[in-house]
């Protein structure tokens, strides 16, 4: 048995066919899901994927926040499915307050793509239970906002209750707090994160290396136990 | 507003003394003379204004085209071409089924006035040309070249092109693979902004622009049509029909990479489901363009209604609406049946689409407003028989001096001491410095099929998942090759492309080009023009690689001044399987070195000429076409065997510029022998052609040098992989601490 | 039809570093005296019919719940007078 | 110290796709009645000194060679009045 991952498209969503790759690559079921439709298709886990969703007009995220896919998925997410946002999917799930905080341009002004390094502080949410506590890994990063930002109180809160689940190393390339990579809900079904898991899942292609591809086997292993 | 009276094709004969403004809009007046000779009575305003943008230098290439023949009259045999010059984008069998369409065009002068917007909307261009053919963007290409590097202009242009091209690429999820930055003065007042973009598709996808099958309908779809670029048309409608017109007009066009995100994914879903009969992007001269090739191209006629064209400005008129440029727009001819089918996935994607003709079984374009016929001509006329000109071209009176200026002849260091510190300056040269401050802001990994991207020799894309079939793609070009001899110069320029494709284990298949001239109205510039272009369909003949497409872009200077002759040449080639490619990087220490092809003394146009000498003069490296088949055929087999580990390309700076790079990528320095033959300076800073420095396992050494041997190939040992410091025994050492320190820092240093 | 202004701003505990590139740039360009340069958004909204209470009470919400994200912005909503526009033009 | 404001705008004749897709947003939000949105940029920048003619006329060369890119936009620059912004803001 194995288990059903959507991969939500958004006008301008970019990384769609690449994460679906990522997930048929970990063993699991990709399934296409449409910003239109009211319906997450009885998926067991959802990944918002990378990408400029409406351009990222007004704020990155902030249009497709508001898409009728986005109902189900803030309903179900809040009791508990599964749900990953990857760099503009991290920011939708800021926008809709799914995740707390906000992200904003990067401190240099400028777009940034480069491959990261970064430590895994929590590997107990659904989507890093295979990687181990302090491992350090490197993945892709790209994008133009990426810098998260949130009240004094809400960064004490998640640092204090193990909630920041990537930290930056060695460079931090967009100003966030904390160096903070990635974040995850106090129940840890949700999590978002900037560098783009899914571009680090095959040898040869983009950085060589397969950093990313234990986020796709965590939540298939999860889910399969479940 | 009451326009009194239409200017329709009825009035237009019962009013033959009606003066146009057609010197205004740039025509001549013997072209005026033809276009009424063609018609048998004066213009309407609105065939005017069609007359005059296609018959423009931009879309007739009237200067240009009959040097440009020869890419057709001396293309060499391929099986490889499927669609070849005259189409969007030429078409490239690369096996399995699968076809690959790409090109390269200009953006330079509304780069220079408005260098984000203008360099966005080159991407966006180049992007709906690929399109256009059928195919799935899959990677863009960004060749780029700007005044000098200190100049406080180059500050104001270079930032906002490359934050145009990342924004406008990085949104539509194209990862850039490759490109060029080049500093020069010459491009002070003309930064040239080239880009170039490639589609993959299967070969029964492949789409032309042809509007056939009278009955079939066009659709228009995209965004709505404003007074984009339309300065011309202004005149007319303002000084000849109405002066109530508002006079706003946008001198700059504003792109929206989120609208043409949207386009590809609804075009790629109409093509899939068979919808679509033919296609054309709107581009230069928009409506004018795209209605007139379509017909032309195709069996019948066309019928258009303007009215139906929706508008973000309700005060265009119709001449207006049929020279706007405004971006991200298509044309696309369907069938009755499947139209309602077309504006459906249309609507999915929230693009505005809509009915603005049909397809007739005439022979004539006709174009409709307000219920008047205000075109009615030919559509070959308008597209293809503009003016061709013969223009006078010859030798410039200065290029024997500039030639007997020889830069052999260019003081040489004295000293170890001094040697070392040339390698220094010009590994922290701007031309020769790390771009990754400008690569760093693309995106190289969008759609999951990168293998190699900058700094590598060339980009490299996975096609098929499953067989791990890849193309590869390389742009070069020398202005100050070209400068001392514009025929060697365009050869130089193909066989650096063709050599960088072939580094990376890749097979050169096509060439596209982008043509980057002064004015063709100065007879030097012309010969520049006419000897570039016979010297590149030379090589491509003889390398066996056909022109597929490109584009000219003339009138690049300022004053008497023009920028360098610069052909860019695009090289497309096929691996069969990804996985063998051949990274740039030093990979393990105690690897062999050895420096494949002849090492002359040739400094003429070198990096070292300009970076110690600010020297331009002399005779370009010599070429030989036929030594770089041979280099392409020994690297690629090295790459299919697993004979080498890295491989670079040698080109401006020499030997020691490749290692210092081959070095800093992989972490691990170079211990280097000056061969028997050669003096240090010579081996370190020439820039011989047909040249490449792999690594070769110990244990595929012989093997190696057996092929060499065998295949006639000169192969000399020259180092080893090796330390932390790039090392020439007996003369120098760097360490990689300090060559990385100059190499990267110079360019944040001069724009960050 | 009337003219309705969102004005949008970070918040002033959030780093702006926009702004911040500006005022580094002032000096440069020979102004001085600028002691602080904050970069926010401005929406002009064309809206039909009146602009009443109830009207600008629906453009608040939507200034709250979508052109600003009040986790990092500010927002003001104004209705623009034509006057103030030419005055401040010329 | 008072507090001077410019505000930039895309020229009306230039396309705006930022706009655009916060319009064409609205009807999905339930917000009817809005014909148009433009969308720009606010600087707020805090002057040293008093804001007098000399004072602005500065700011204004300041917005016309730096603030906007005066091919595509325009700009307006206004004193801004404490008593406006609090009862904007209320
Ligand atoms: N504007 C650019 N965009 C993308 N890649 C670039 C750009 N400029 C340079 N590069 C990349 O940097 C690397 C080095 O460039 P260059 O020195 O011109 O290579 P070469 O001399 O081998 O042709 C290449 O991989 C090239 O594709
Ligand atoms: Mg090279």
């Amino acid at each position: 048995m194995t288990a059903r991952i959507g991969v939500v498209t958004f006008p301008g969503s970019l990384d769609d066919r690449d994460t679906r790759r990522a997930i048929r690559i970990a063993g699991a079921e990709p399934v296409a899901l449409w910003h239109k439709d009211k319906d997450l298709k009885q998926v067991d886990a959802v990944v918002l994927c990378g990408g400029f969703s409406y351009g990222d007009y007004l704020r990155a995220g902030a249009i497709a926040r508001f898409s009728p896919v986005m109902e189900p998925l803030i309903e179900q997410a809040k009791a508990g499915l599964p749900v990953l946002g990857i760099c503009n999917g991290f920011q939708i799930l800021t926008e809709a307050h799914l995740l707390p905080g906000g992200m904003l341009g990067n401190d240099h002004l400028h777009f940034i793509c480069r491959d990261q390094k970064l430590r895994v502080e929590n590997a107990e949410t659904a989507w890093t239970g295979d990687y181990r506590q302090g491992q350090e890994i490197s993945i892709p990063l790209k994008n133009m906002d990426g810098r998260y930002v949130a009240d004094a109180r809400t960064v004490d809160a998640l640092e204090a209750e193990g909630r920041v689940v990537f930290r930056y190393l060695d460079v931090n390339p967009n100003g966030s707090l904390n160096d903070i990579a990635g974040i995850t809900n106090e129940a840890g079904n949700v999590v978002g994160l900037m560098p783009h898991p899914e571009h680090a899942v095959e040898p040869l292609i983009g950085t060589g290396r397969t950093d990313g591809l234990p986020f796709f086997t965590s939540i298939l292993k999860k889910l399969v136990n479940a | 507003m009451s326009r009194t009276p239409l200017d329709t094709v009825e009035h237009a004969a019962a009013t033959p003394d009606v003066e146009l403004p057609w010197a205004e809009l740039g025509l001549k007046k013997d072209e005026y003379e033809r276009v009424v000779e063609i018609l048998g009575r004066r213009p309407t305003g609105a065939e005017l204004a069609m007359y005059s943008v296609m018959w423009s230098e931009h879309c007739s290439y009237k200067s240009s085209k009959v040097h440009l023949r020869q890419f057709g009259e001396k293309a060499p045999e391929s099986d490889a071409l499927l669609v070849g010059i005259g189409e969007n984008a030429g078409v490239v069998d690369v096996g399995q089924g699968y076809a690959v369409t790409f090109k390269v065009e200009s953006h330079n002068h509304p780069s220079y006035v408005e260098p984000y917007q203008g360099a966005a909307t080159g991407v966006g261009g180049i992007v709906r040309d690929i399109i256009a053919m059928g195919a799935r963007p899959v990677a863009v290409v960004d060749p780029l070249r700007f005044g000098a590097a200190d100049h406080p202009d180059t500050k104001r242009v270079l930032p906002g092109v490359v934050a145009g091209i990342g924004g406008y690429g990085n949104c539509l999820g194209l990862p850039n693979i490759g490109g060029e930055v080049v500093f020069d003065a010459c491009y002070q007042g003309n930064p040239l902004v080239n880009a170039g973009a490639i589609g993959v598709m299967r070969h029964e996808d492949i789409h032309l622009a042809k509007a056939s099958g009278a009955g079939n309908k066009v659709i228009l779809y995209g965004a709505r049509t404003g007074g984009d670029g339309i300065g011309g048309a202004s005149i007319l409608a303002s000084e000849t029909f109405d002066d109530a017109k508002p006079s706003k007009r946008p001198a700059v066009q504003v792109g929206d990479p989120f609208q043409e995100k949207l386009l590809i994914e609804c075009t790629l879903e109409a093509f899939a489901e068979k919808l679509v009969v033919g296609i054309q992007d709107l581009g230069a001269a928009g409506l004018s363009c795209a209605t007139s090739e379509l017909a032309s191209n195709g069996s019948g006629g066309m019928r258009v209604t303007l009215d139906d064209v929706p508008l973000r400005d309700s005060t265009l008129s119709p001449e207006e609406i049929l020279m706007s440029e405004s971006q991200e727009r298509m044309c696309a001819v369907v069938e009755p049946a499947k139209v309602d089918r077309f504006l459906e996935i249309c609507e999915k994607w929230d693009v505005i689409a809509t009915v603005i003709g049909e397809v007739t079984d005439g022979d004539r374009l006709e174009i409709f407003w307000h219920g008047g016929k205000i075109v009615d001509v030919d559509p070959r006329t308008v597209a293809h028989d503009g003016p061709v000109y013969e223009r006078p071209y010859a030798r410039p009176d200065w290029q024997d001096a500039l030639q007997a200026d020889d830069a052999n002849k260019l003081p040489r260091p004295a000293s170890a001491a001094e040697l070392k510190a040339q390698v220094l300056k010009l590994v922290g040269s701007p031309n020769q410095a790390s771009k990754k401050w400008i690569t760093s802001q693309y995106d190289h990994f969008v759609q999951g099929n990168t293998v190699l991207a900058q700094p590598e020799d060339s980009g490299m894309i996975r096609v098929d998942e499953e067989s791990g079939l890849g193309v590869a793609i390389a742009t070069d070009g020398n202005g100050r090759y070209a400068k001392l001899d514009p025929y060697t110069g365009a050869q130089l320029a193909l066989a650096e492309a063709y050599r960088n494709v072939a580094t990376t284990g890749a097979k050169p298949l096509a060439v596209s080009d982008c043509l980057n001239f002064g004015s063709p109205e100065d007879p030097a510039v012309m010969w520049q023009f006419a000897e570039a272009v016979r010297g590149l369909a030379d090589g491509c003949l003889q390398l066996g690689t056909p022109v597929t497409g490109g584009n000219v872009s003339l009138y690049n200077q300022t004053g008497e001044a023009a920028i360098h002759p610069t052909p860019v040449v695009a090289v497309l080639g096929v691996i069969d399987d990804v996985a063998r490619r051949t990274p740039v990087a030093f990979q393990e220490e105690g690897q062999l070195l050895y420096l494949l092809g002849d090492t002359r003394e040739e400094f003429g146009g070198s990096a070292w000429s300009q970076v110690v000498h600010d020297h331009l003069g002399g005779l370009p490296p010599a070429v030989d076409l036929e030594r770089e088949r041979l280099l392409a055929e020994i690297l690629i087999s090295a790459s299919r065997d697993g004979m080498i580990d890295s491989a670079h390309d040698l080109s401006d700076g020499g030997l020691v510029q490749a290692v210092v790079e081959s070095a800093l990528l992989g972490g691990k320095g170079a211990r280097l022998v000056v061969p028997d033959g050669l003096d240090a300076f010579t081996f370190l800073f020439s820039e011989s052609a047909g040249r490449a420095v792999v690594a070769v396992p110990r244990s595929e050494e012989l093997r190696f040098t057996d092929m060499c041997g065998a295949r006639g190939l000169p192969a000399t040992r020259v180092g080893v992989v090796d330390g932390a410091a790039v090392e020439v025994q007996g003369e120098f050492a760097l360490t990689l601490d300090e060559l990385r320190e100059t190499h990267e820092n110079t360019i944040p240093a001069l724009l960050a | 039809m009337a003219r309705v202004v969102v004005d949008v701003m970070l918040k002033p505990e959030i780093l702006d570093p926009q702004g911040q590139a500006v005022q580094r740039a002032l000096p440069r360009l020979g102004f001085e005296g600028i002691s602080d340069v904050r970069q926010g958004k401005r929406f002009e909204l064309e809206v039909d019919g009146p602009v009443d209470e109830a009207a600008l009470a629906r453009i608040h919400d939507l200034a709250e719940s979508f052109l600003a994200n009040t986790v990092i912005e500010d927002f003001v909503v104004k209705v623009e007078e034509p006057a103030e526009v030419a005055e401040a033009a010329k």
